[in-house]
């Protein structure tokens, strides 16, 4: 079963030379940790910058210089900032190449719920519908199931959604996804993970086609 | 030609109870913090505010949430706000939320004297209740109307007599978008310098759209999520 | 009868302290000599300017300083560059307080002609019908007859369309013009020219109410 | 991440036959001349060329129509060029005569992701023969739609090797907007630095949006109407 910083690590492999990069709050953020060497990847952050850097130290903290998350951040030689139209304006036109993101649900036709829990306070989308309906490729890092063991990947939302048909790869503590016609294509098991449990625990159609390798973590 | 104003008091004297205000920043990033004060002190009510967050319970728009003188919020996100959250559910404030880049875009679009814009976001999702679709190319997209606000309230780096502003950094978000937006625009500026001190070149917004301009004072810029690296 | 020069400078008095100027081609460039004293006015050219200064002397001529004639010009303390979108956007948005114009013909509903004639090889529309189909206000300066003595102030325009509805005043060598639901409201004589002279080089609908005072030269 | 390419051959060289291109640049000035040097000695033919004027006879555009190169002109103003005249009363070239701002804005559109916009230039006009008129608040607007280009080709004052790209006073005008629009996107620069060396807060055009950068030679920035005042 891989834990969160491993998520972000499989997905950072999807990651290839010259992309940019939107990354969500939560384990998505993580992804920035584990860009393989030698591949430049340029991140963007929706409230208006590209190249985005570090946390800054102490003394470089600029309360005029956060990302999405509102955390303090740094920028990196050849960042460049601008208004949050421009910047939803270059996701629209498909510039991002690659959008990674949390959510509550994914059904089988990519359909995604991941902005609103009926009868909680709702805090509002942000950037999320933007993103999803925007974005050429978008990967969700998410755990499979929820807190009362059900399955998070599902035959159809159940949660308000956030964006139809959109979601292109899943990556959970126990696999990597494709979300094909067919349904979840099952591409790797987590480590010590039988394809026996991610079938119990998908909800949705899932596609096993011959052997399925076991992911190799370093 | 001289746009000049005293102070954040002058510049929001006529905002009236019940106007449409757009308010700039992100988070707490880049907002109008003088602005803010003033009509917290002048007591405005039943305020629209176009903003793209809510503040925090005890800063930012959280300021005038407290003195009851909001009546609609339209956002994206209104997260970390309690006092926010006891007067939605309790039925004092409305809320209307709003993807992101529709918000901004929206906000240009008045700037540009787009009547309305096609965006997919929220295509398929409760946003687009009621509004019309179009499919262009194969992809669906919802039209969405330019927003008509009676003031924008905007905070910049540095300014010019002339309103010319500049913005620093992340702080810019939707301040540009909402100063081309407002039917009358008060731009407060850390820096406030003569005509001809900034490069024309570098100018972030026009002078045409501003209105008003002061230079503001004691700015807190308090950080919502402060996170360091060793 | 006005010249050139006196047309522009009648147009100049209709300038208000603070206005944003947009200016065409021909007699509305003149316009820019005549700025009343007292009075301060920004002028935008359309191709990315606000703030155009004088002609540059020769040793401040820069090929990347042009305005909407493409003609060598210099910036004033206040200018401020920008894009072609944006600065179509603020004329559509209204934020130019003031368009001068000139004219083939005007109908006395305020269409305007003057981009094309038939026969003629056509050069292009340019920004005049996004600045006549934007501008809040806009006043045409142009001679009231063409070359063959025919009246440029129709019922209606007889060349191709450039916008319609548009114009709000008219000011030519013989009079200043409102365009009003009822035509051509004449407002001001040029000096030594009668009303009778302007009734018969009119050929749209003409009002003509009261004493219509001689336009004061100076 | 590295866009550099060695000069404009380089950065032209998959310009096929029967290509839509867009060039920034107003009359002479912002236009990118390096690349169309390059352009007529490769010979490409049959291209559409989205641009809002055409050149002069023997400068900008006007170099590629003496080749015959060009198959279709989309300009708001395509005044002072005889050989264009020529061509056009031969019916070797087409032109599509466009409003300047609904040229600009299509242009923009494509880089904002929006599929069409809203404009009221051209309404009753022979512009708006065929085209769908929509009324917003008791005014008519056509619905222009965004522009595609298989490459952009603009020329700013300042780059680095990640594409992010500074103009020069009014050679900007179109040069950001066209950036934004192309498929491919090649800009050549007066000045190629390194990243780090521009001011993140200065940048008009983000390098996301640019796929070659080069550093032209020899710019001849010639004036189309030179006026001096004493």
């Amino acid at each position: 079963m891989l834990d969160k910083n491993q998520i972000a690590k499989r997905i950072a492999k999807e990651l290839k030379d010259g992309y940019y990069v939107n990354l969500g709050i939560g384990i998505p953020t993580l992804v920035a940790n584990y860009i393989p060497e030698g591949i430049s990847v340029t991140l963007q952050s929706e409230n208006g910058l590209l190249g985005m850097g570090p946390f800054p130290k102490e003394n470089e903290v600029d309360p005029d210089l956060i990302n999405a998350g509102k955390q303090t951040i740094t920028t990196l030689p050849g960042s460049a900032f601008f208004d949050s139209a421009l910047s939803f304006g270059m996701i629209r036109a498909g510039k991002v190449n690659l959008t990674v993101l949390g959510a509550m649900e994914v059904a089988d036709n990519g359909d995604i719920a991941n902005w609103k829990i009926p009868g909680k306070m709702v805090k509002g989308m942000g950037g999320a519908m933007d993103l999803v309906a925007s974005a050429k490729n978008i990967i969700v890092a998410m755990q499979h199931v929820n807190k009362a063991g059900e399955s998070k990947l599902l035959k159809k939302c159940t949660l308000p959604i956030t964006g139809l048909g959109v979601v292109k790869k899943i990556v959970t503590e126990l696999g990597v996804f494709d979300v094909t016609d067919d349904g979840f294509k099952l591409l790797e098991r987590a480590p010590g993970i039988s394809v026996e449990e991610i079938k119990n625990k998908t909800e949705g159609r899932l596609v096993v086609e011959g052997e399925i390798p076991e992911m190799a973590i370093d | 030609m001289n746009k000049v104003v005293k102070n954040a008091e002058e510049a929001i004297k006529d905002i009236f109870d019940g106007a449409v205000m757009m308010l700039g920043g992100f988070g707490l990033c880049g907002i109008p913090e003088n602005c803010i004060a003033a009509l917290v002190k002048k007591g405005t009510k039943n305020l629209t505010c176009i903003s793209n967050n809510a503040g925090v319970d005890d800063f930012g728009i959280g300021l005038m949430l407290q003195q009851h003188q909001v009546k609609k919020m339209i956002s994206s996100y209104v997260g970390e706000n309690a006092e926010f959250e006891r007067q939605l559910l309790s039925g004092e404030l409305e809320v209307e939320l709003i993807p992101q880049g529709t918000l901004a875009t929206r906000c240009m679009a008045t700037g540009y004297g787009m009547p309305a814009i096609f965006t997919p976001a929220g295509v398929g999702t409760e946003v687009a209740e009621g509004k019309e679709t179009r499919v262009f190319n194969g992809k669906t997209y919802l039209l969405e109307y330019a927003f008509e606000a009676d003031f924008a309230i905007v905070k910049a780096w540095k300014g010019d007599t002339h309103g010319n502003l500049i913005y620093k950094a992340t702080a810019r978000n939707f301040n540009p978008l909402m100063a081309m937006g407002g039917k009358i625009t008060i731009a407060e500026v850390e820096e406030l310098v003569e005509p001809g001190k900034l490069d024309p070149n570098e100018i972030h917004t026009p002078g045409i759209y501003v209105h008003r301009i002061f230079k503001g004072t004691n700015y807190e810029k308090r950080i919502e999520q402060k996170t360091v690296s060793k």
